[in-house]
Formats: C-alpha cells, structure tokens, sequence
C-alpha cells in the first residue's frame, strides 16, 4: 500500500509538472527570440522597475499590516475581531477588476479628493497601485498569517513571560520565530501576487505608459495589441524575477533549526 | 419596416461561433438573441477586446466570424479572413463632463492648462489610435495635459463621472451620461463596424445566412437603437 | 514571618478534574515540596499559583499581591515545566540567556553567567544544541538553568530532576540547596520521590485526587494521616497497623 | 510596551478594516438597487451556477493534486523533486492572462486536439474553465501544503509506523489531520481564488453568454461594456458566496481538538 | 537460545556525540535494563534499535534481520518514547486504539481491548481526554497502553515509569512482569532507578559516555567494573576501596 501511493504521488507529481512545465514552455518558446528586444525597450525597463517597486514595497506593507492585524485576532480580546475578521475576508472571492472598481469608486470620492489634495494622490498615481496591491493581498495575507500565529503554542509565550518578556516581546522573540516558515510562504505568496497583478492595477491607474505601466500592464497591452510574442517575452522577464525571488525566500528559508533528533547537524 | 418579409430558413442543428469586440456587447447581443428566434440556429458569442479576440483566433484556430469595432483590428487576423462586411458607423466624439462646465467647443481648447484629459492606449484602443491620430491632426499632440491613459472606452467615461478628467475621447455611445462637443473636426475618423467569416468556419450556409441577416433593418434597427449610426 | 506564597480557596475545574478548595500558605525563603498522585492535580497548583489561570475561584497571592493583577512579566516567578516547555527555535544558549536578554544585560555579562550556570549543571557541552536534538536530562537542566539565572524570588519546579541519573540528580540537589542559600528565593518543588523531598524540603505537602490534603514538617511525613488515602499513598498502613 | 503595540495593532486593524469594508460598501451601494434585478437575470443565474460548479470541482481536483504533490516533495526521496518543485513555483507571479494564454496555445496544440478529438474539450468549453483555475491555483495551494506538511513532527509518523501503520496510513492518520488548520485555509483561499478568477477564464474559454460565462466574466463584460451597476450586482452575488464559504469552513474550523492545558473542555 | 536484538559494532555521530561501537545481544523474551548517565546514548540506542537511522556503520538485528530492511511498521517493535510522542490530534482512546485499528480490528474488540489495559493501567477516566491536557504521569501510562495492546515481539521503554508516583509505578511494575510473562515478549527498557532496573530485567548495561561498559547479570551490578567511570556512576568507589 505504501508504494502503491508513493507511485500514485510520484506520477501525479510528474504531470502536474508536466502540466505546468508544458504552459510555462509554450511561455518561454514564444518569448525567446524577442528577448533582447525586451530587455532593451525603455518602456519594458521602466516597467520592470516599476513593477519591482511597486510589489516589492507593498508585499512589505502587507506583512507590516497583516503581522499587526494577525496579532490582534489570535491574541488579544479586541471587542470588533469577529466583525473586522469577516470584513477582511470578504474581498477573497471578489475578481481583481471588481476591487480596481471600488478603489477607484472610494479614491475618487470626496475623502480621496482630499487625500489628493493633502499630497497623496491615488487615482492614475503610482501610488495606486501599491494600494491596488493592498487590497489584492492582504485578505489572503491576513488570513495565512492567522493560520500560522495560531498553531503556536501559546505556552511557550507564558514560559517567555515567566522569564520577563513583555506581551510585545513574547510576541517578538517567540510566536513571530516560530511562525517564520509560514510568514516566509505568506509573503512569498503576496509578492508573486503583486507582481503579477494588474486587473485592480488597470482599474485604478491605467496604462499610461512611463507612468503607471507595470510589467503585467505591458503584457496585458502587447496582447491586447495581438502582439503576443512581445507580451511572452516580457512574462518571460517576470518568470526570470519570479525565479529569483523564490531564490531569495530558499535562502531565507534555509534551516538553520533542527527540529528533530534525526537529523545531523 | 416590416421584418417578416422574407422567408426565413430554419437552421435548427447548426451553430455559429462568433467573436465580437467586449465594446459592442450590449447592441451585439440582442441581435444574435434576434437571430436565434427567429432560426433555430444555436449562437455562440464570445466577448473580449479585440487584441485578446485576435490571440484566441490565431491560437485556437476556430470560429465563425470576427465582429470588429473597425476594420483595422482585422490586420492581424487578415489571412483567414475570407469576407468582410460593413455593419454601421462607430462614432468617435469628444466627450466632456455634463454640462460642459469647462466650456471646451473643439480640439484646439484642449491644449488649456486646466483641462484634464484621459485617453484609450494609443496602441492596444481603438478609441485610444484615434485621438492620437486627432490630436496629431489638430497639431496638438503633446501639449495636451493626459493624466493617464486607459484601456476600455467605458473607463474612460467612468474617469469623466467621478471627475478624475474633464475630456476624453471615446465612441458615442459610451459617452451617453456625458456631455458630446458637437464639432464635425471628430467625423473623419467615423469607423465602420465589420464582420469578418473566418477560413475555419465549416459552416458556411449559417455564416451566408447570418450575414444577410446583419444587413437586414431588423439588425441595424437595433445598432441605432445603441449609438451607432448606418453607413450610407 | 513573612508569606511568600498565600492561596486561598482557590477552586479550579478542568474537564471532569476538580482541584478542590486549595489553602496554602508558604513562607519567604521556604522549601515546600509537593507530593502526591499521579494526576492529583500538583501540576495545575503550580500553574495556578504562576496566574496561568484567568479564572478567580479563590485567589492567589505572591509577595502580598494577587497574582492576576500584575502581569506575567512582573511576576518574579521562575516555573520549570514538567516537560520543559524549551523553546525550540533556539540554541541552548539562547534559551539560557532569554530571560537576561529581556532585562537587557551586556552580552559580555550574560556569556559569563550562562557558562557558568551551565558549569554548575554540566552542560557547557551542549550550549549550541538545539532542544530537538537534547536528551531527557539535558532538556531539564537546560529549563532549570534557564530560570535559576534570572534569580526568581519564587521558583515553581515541577519534577526537576525526574529525568536525571542518581549521581548528576545528587549534584543538582546541592545546588539547588546552594542557589537558595545565595538567592534568597521562595521554592515549591513537586517530586514523585519521598527521600528527595524529605532532603530538599522544610515541608511537605500531600496531594490526592484534587485535594492538599496537608502540609507538613518533612520529620512528620511519615505520621499517619487522619485521611486514608494518604496513608495508602505514602505506605502508613502497614506500618501503623503494626503499631497498633 | 505591551500596551503600547496591543493599541497599535488595534489602531492597524481597524484601518485595515476601514480600508476593506470602503471599498466593499461602494460595491454595496452601487450594486444593491439592480440587486433583484441580476438574481431574476436567467444569464446570471446560470453564472452563478457555473461558477459555482467550476469553483468547487476545481478546488477539489487541486487539493487532490496538491496533496500528493506535497506529499512527494515533504516525504519522499523522488528524484525529479527539486525541479518539480521550482516548475511548480513559476506561474505564481505571471498574471492570469498570461497563464490562460499557455493554455491556450498548449490546448490548441495537435495534443489538445487529440484530447478534444478523445472528447476532452477544453478551449472554449466549459472544461476549460476548470483548467484556468487549476494552472492559477496549483502553485499556490501546493506551497501552502508543503508549508504545512514540513511543520509535521516526522517522529509522531514514525511512532505511528512501529504501531503498524504502512506510510500511507501513516500519511493519512498523522501528517493529514496535523495540518487540519493550514489544508483548510489553503481550500479557502483556493476556491476564492476560483470563484474570483476570470483573467485566464477569459483568454481560454472566452464568455459565451449560457455557457462559459461565470460570475466574474459576467462582472468583466458588464464593466466592459460600462454597466458599473449590474457588475457591482453580480459583485454582490459574489459577496454573498463568499460570506457562504466562510461560514462553511469556519465550520469546520471548529476547534474540536484541545491544545492547552489553559483551555477547559 | 534464540536471539531477539543483536547490534554488531554500531557506530553512529551526530553533532559531537558520539555512540561508540555498540556490540548487544539480547536473547528472546529476556528482559535486559539499561541504565547510565544522562546523555549517555541511552535513548539513541533504543533509537537505534527500532531502526529509525537510517546510517548504516555496522549492523542491527531483530527477530535475525537486518531491522533496516524491513519497513517499519512490519518490525513488530514497540516503542515508548521518553517524552510519550502521544498524538495531539488524537483523545487517549484514539490514541491506545491507534495500533489495533491499523490492523483493521473490529471495533467492538477494540473498544473491549482498550477498556481492559486502561483499566490495568488506572486511566479509564481519561479514555475522552487530549492529550495536551493530561498529567505527565497519565501521559506516560498512555503511552505505555499504546504500544503494549498490539503486543509487539520487541518491546523498547525509555524510563518508562520516571513520571510516576511510587504506588502507581509498582503496579505498573508487576503490569509489566506479567504482560512479559503473557505475552512473551523482548523488553529492552531505560531507567534512572537501580533498584527498578535490578528488580525487572534479568541483565542490565551500563552505558556512559556512548559506551556499553557491560552487560550484567543483574545480582553483579554493584561488582567492581574495569572502568572507573562506571564504579563512580554505580556508587561502587568508595564499597570496593573498603574490601580491599
Ligand atoms: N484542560 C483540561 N481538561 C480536562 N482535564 C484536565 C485539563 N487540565 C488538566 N486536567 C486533568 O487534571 C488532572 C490533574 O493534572 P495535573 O497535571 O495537575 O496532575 P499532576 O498531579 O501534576 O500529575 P503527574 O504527577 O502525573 O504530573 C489530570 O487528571 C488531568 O488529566
Ligand atoms: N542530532 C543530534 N545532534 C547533536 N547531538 C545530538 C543529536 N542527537 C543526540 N545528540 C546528543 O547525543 C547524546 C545522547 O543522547 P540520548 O538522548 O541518547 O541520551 P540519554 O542517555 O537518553 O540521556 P537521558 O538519560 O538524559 O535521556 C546527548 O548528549 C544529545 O545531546
Ligand atoms: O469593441 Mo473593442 O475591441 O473592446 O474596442
Ligand atoms: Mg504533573
Ligand atoms: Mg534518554
């Protein structure tokens, strides 16, 4: 029975592989030969930054809000948890575009008008789309950073207590460490989510090309030109930061821990 | 005009797939809703924008007919297209908040420095090839203040409603809830809406037959009814 | 006399488990052993007396003050866990150093003090263990060390040397004597074995099914006791009925 | 200190909540007066259906793929492993687009026409739809397995090996039931995703009203075409399964097992 | 006589300790004790024994065959961890059951099975509990239940009894003794006890340091040894210098 379900995960290990790889093939066959070509297009530079910024800065204010937020759900006594919790879930099923839609509707209402006015413009600004990112990931990035936060033992927080660490440090020097393969997945997640995102981004800031074009914009443009090959060459860009960024979490990720007698160290 | 005056076949068994650009849905659909009464025939329509439209057609290598806002989204696809007919006029216009609070009567006023304005992509849009092409003609391009440029030519009107921008350029019957500057500078670039059968198409006696049924007054009756205008 | 430690019927239920109406009074400086069945409740005692229960059946008072007003960190409670409760994410070391590190002393200072607790326990060998990788003994005197360096005034110690070979548990006998020589601290420790908290301990108290059914001077242990379930515990029976 | 982070993370979720639930209300207020109208809607309740319908079967299929992909990745010696693993990885940060693209070129491929010609239709068929979500999902829901089998005390599976249970069951009596929490989460988030997706949908299946249009390709063509109301109608249909699909996993959720000492039975 | 566990020349380092060339027979149904100092090797060994290194620097064993070739739940080996290793998912009943329900017994065998040996072993009223809630002790004597009601050929206890009380822990002495002598099983177990190791088994091993010093008989374990770290572990230093 053992190796009759090992063969059972092997095979269909094999061709979710295949699947994937197969899809990911007919990317990179495509995107190949116009390569170069996108590497040294100012607009698909500009759109590579633009795009590294962007997700990169708010995959980092996710986690600074979710951390927080994660926090007051699993170990606090805050009186509106169960109402904030289902109001940050609500957007998970929402399409992308829909969520572009009310960001638009909310930042082009009077209160936006005055946050403009005040200095930070949201609509067709870049900025819109650190926020078009927010509202993307940090319902699921909540949701995942909960999930892990409550599989810590909270004993382990008391015992750091006895031994003179403050809520806050507890929290710190205890559940965070102990959470950390969860809260690297989670933003690992997030970050690949920015940076592919572009149906709020769309929504809310447009295309405008040197401005707020985004590297999944410019893919979406090119296909939206019938210029496939251009658009794959430029998902094969994202594919090459991708692989780069799940290198970086691996570092991250390495263990340093050994968890169990087994393992040597 | 009376619509039953003509024997109509009875295609009960046969199916069309038909592409069509996502800006005429609303027309498009109560159409080939017409159509389907009216002969039996099973209508498969699939909404997208036309780059999107293009991909899939080159791609999946089936379907009918291809109903483009304009004639140049054909291009990519023209090698299998095997005949294309004019549907009705797609009116571009300059589009302006209700009312017309900045007071803009033409082209020229846009290059004012308190006027706003928002634009389809100048690639990827239709509307968006056209005011590039307008306000080059106009001698304007690049001074006007864009402040972004979009994808959809709803957007765009959406942009104006919530006074994110005061001008824009969009098809007519987009801008229903906003003000239209009447000034005939916009007619040259008057576009025609076509459909285009495709070599992948095997059924080429429902195509025929949906064809004639798009040139009747049954079908343009319902294209005016949604902004657009008959090509003369 | 001071009172380190004052419980007051204090009630606390858990399931289909009663630990019923709990009185104890235990001085400053004293060595209070707790012995008793297994699953008598000696555990819960010592959880309940470090405020680890929200609940207010009865209170708990240490150095004067109820336990649930002051938070955790202010406790001044060093509790050694029956299974450790180390934190497995750092090193011996770091788990060692935790309590100095959240009172901020010089890292020169905190490495002179942890190698020289863990002299003290033998188990300077195995400082950039991790808890996974320790054996039985060394997880406990890794969680002893970890809450003797910050001199508790009250230390709660469940079991602190169950897991220890006769002649390393002799040695942390002495010691503990030694640290509440020099530190001054309240300690109530639970034992499974009567020599051990007879030797330790000033006083003893016995626990069955819930109940603290006395506390006594260690020279008395052996008396009978007026509750029959002590005497079975503690093997009076026999000896009584040859004194009748 | 304490005190002062707790004050923190409240002041953080409740802008957070703010944030979400002010964008939620402008899909409320806009959508709630055709809210009748689109429940009456034939083609809408056919979208509700089939989205419904692919959501559910997709999320099943890829927690039947996921788990034993991570099984294979967390327990296994398979030799293609670490390849598998990073082809797996790369679709995460493509936007949706792209991936229904692949797909489409890899079904419209001479192997996808054999497929279809065995009676497998994909492209432009509702099939197709399950596929979008499977190439969207997948990466995800197959990281956060893996994060969560990795978390499992391999000692407790072996402990239960010398009690005679064969891998399999060791697998199945162990390792499933500890990540309980995490598997949840995953096929929650997994099925929003799903039930939210159009982006790849769209590319693959088109939306051909009474067939291949879901909800979210229903709210695409209605904001396409500037019908903001009816697509924040549909949005709000949207809400409401979600809300549904929160309170069925919070059902199972339902803490049953205790971890604390602290906690009373 | 047939042999039940044989380890020839095992060697196995992990960090820097090293278990040094272990060469063991036990002989079937014999009850062999292992005593030693703390972080002696002694868990590793039993580890070792059931097979879970994976390494292969000499050999092990059990029932004649090599205990790496055989998957593990076909070993017929149980095993009692130090720290119980009890599934948290699972209620105690869940938990004793485990092994019979993976052998696809009936339930209503079950249900008898696991109420007999929870009775023998005093913990019918926690058959509902979690195991995060249980006492150290009920923790222990579930763990125990576990392993015993699939009545392995090879029995591996790591201080099976530490966590007990001295009632509690002879009856589970004579429970053991009389499962040995019905079931005929091979029990290697650990302790810290002398007086438990000498009254159970019939041969002990002093390990220290990663060495097996010496298998004994179990009446000449406080004979003088070559080594002198195992006459000071034994306390025997000081008895030999008086003989001579
Ligand atoms: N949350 C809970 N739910 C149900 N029962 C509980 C809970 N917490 C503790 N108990 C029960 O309370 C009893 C007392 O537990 P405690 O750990 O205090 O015993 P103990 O005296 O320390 O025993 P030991 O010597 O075995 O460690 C046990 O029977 C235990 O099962
Ligand atoms: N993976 C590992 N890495 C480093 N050291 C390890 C590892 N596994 C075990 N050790 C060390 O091996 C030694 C022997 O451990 P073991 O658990 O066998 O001791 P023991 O004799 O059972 O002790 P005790 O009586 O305290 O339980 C210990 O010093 C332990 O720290
Ligand atoms: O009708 Mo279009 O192709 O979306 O402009
Ligand atoms: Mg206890
Ligand atoms: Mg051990």
């Amino acid at each position: 029975m053992k190796d009759y379900f090992k063969i059972i995960s092997y095979v269909i290990t094999v061709v979710v592989t295949l699947f994937i790889g197969l899809s990911i093939l007919a990317i990179i066959v495509k995107g190949f030969p116009d390569l170069r070509e996108a590497f040294l297009n100012r607009e698909t530079q500009f759109a590579v930054r633009l795009s590294l910024y962007t997700s990169s800065i708010s995959t980092v204010i996710c986690l600074l809000l979710s951390i927080p937020v994660a926090y007051t759900m699993t170990r606090t006594n805050f009186i509106f948890k169960k109402i904030s919790r289902t109001v940050i879930g609500l957007p998970m099923a929402l399409p992308y575009l829909v969520l572009g839609l009310c960001l638009l509707i909310v930042f082009s209402s009077p209160m936006g008008k005055l946050l403009r006015d005040a200095g930070f413009q949201v609509v067709f600004h870049p900025n819109g789309i650190i926020m078009a990112h927010l509202i993307v990931n940090l319902p699921f990035c909540i949701n995942m950073i909960i999930t892990a936060f409550t599989q810590v033992n909270k004993r382990l927080e008391f015992i750091a207590g006895t031994l003179g660490a403050s809520g806050f440090r507890q929290f710190i020097t205890v559940t965070l460490p102990l959470s950390k393969n969860a809260i690297l997945s989670a933003t690992m997640l997030t970050w690949s989510r920015a940076l592919g995102e572009f149906g709020a981004t769309l929504m809310l800031v447009g295309c405008t090309r040197l401005k707020t074009e985004t590297l999944p914009t410019n893919i979406y443009l090119n296909i939206s030109t019938g210029n496939n090959d251009m658009a794959m060459a430029s998902a094969v860009i994202l594919l090459m930061i991708s692989v780069l960024l799940h290198g970086v979490t691996y570092f991250f990720n390495r263990k340093s821990t050994i968890h169990n007698r087994m393992e040597d160290s | 005009e009376e619509p039953s005056e003509e024997t109509v076949p009875v295609l009960e068994g046969h199916d069309l797939m038909i592409y069509c650009g996502a800006g005429m849905t609303n027309p498009f659909e109560e159409i080939t809703q017409l159509y389907k009464d009216k002969t039996g025939c099973e209508m498969n329509v699939t909404y997208a924008n036309a780059g999107q439209i293009q991909s899939q057609i080159n791609t999946a290598q089936e379907g009918d007919l291809f109903i483009a806002a304009s004639a140049d989204e054909l291009v990519p696809v023209q090698d299998v297209v095997t005949r294309s007919e004019n549907l009705v006029l797609h009116i571009p216009v300059l589009a302006v908040q209700k009312g017309n609070p900045l007071n803009i009567t033409g082209l020229s006023d846009l290059v004012r420095d308190d006027i706003r304005m928002v634009l389809g992509d100048g690639e990827s849009v239709p509307v968006g090839k056209i005011a590039n092409k307008a306000l080059a003609d106009a001698q304007i391009a690049g001074q006007v203040n864009v402040v972004a440029t979009l994808t959809t030519a709803p957007a765009l009107a959406t942009a104006l409603e919530s006074d994110e921008a005061d001008a824009t350029i969009i098809w007519k019957e987009n801008a229903k809830s906003l003000s239209i500057v009447e000034s005939p500078e916009m007619d040259k670039y008057i576009k025609t809406v076509v459909a285009a059968s495709l070599e992948y198409s095997q059924d080429d006696e429902a195509v025929e037959n949906f064809l004639e049924f798009l040139d009747s007054d049954d079908a343009k009756n319902i294209w005016t009814k949604n902004g657009y205008e008959i090509a003369e | 006399m001071e009172t380190a430690v004052a419980v007051k019927d204090f009630t606390l239920r858990r399931g289909s488990f009663l630990l019923k109406s709990i009185n104890l009074t235990v001085r400053k400086n004293e060595i209070l052993a707790i012995i008793g069945k297994t699953g008598a409740g000696k555990t819960m005692l010592l959880e309940a007396i470090s405020g680890a229960y929200g609940e207010k059946k009865g209170r708990i008072f240490v150095s004067g003050t109820d336990v649930l007003s002051v938070p955790v960190e202010k406790r001044g409670i060093g509790f050694v866990y029956q299974d450790y409760g180390l934190f497995p994410h750092m090193t011996v070391y770091q788990n060692i150093s935790y309590g100095l590190r959240m009172r901020k002393t010089p890292k020169e200072s905190i490495k002179e003090k942890v190698e020289h607790i863990a002299q003290l326990l033998s188990i300077q060998h195995i400082l950039n263990c991790w808890p996974a990788t320790l054996s039985g003994g060394e997880c406990q005197r890794t969680a002893l060390a970890r809450s003797l360096i910050v001199n508790p005034r009250l230390l709660l110690l469940d079991e602190p040397f169950s897991a220890l070979d006769p002649v390393t548990r002799d040695k942390m006998h002495e010691l503990l004597l030694d640290i509440h020589q020099k530190f001054n601290c309240t300690i109530i420790f639970v034992s499974h074995d009567f020599k051990e908290a007879a030797s330790l301990a000033e006083r003893v108290g016995v626990m069955i099914d819930g109940e603290l059914i006395e506390v006594r001077n260690c020279k008395d242990l052996f008396l009978p006791y007026e509750d029959e379930r002590a005497n079975e515990f503690l093997g009076i029976n026999q000896k009584e009925r040859r004194v009748e």
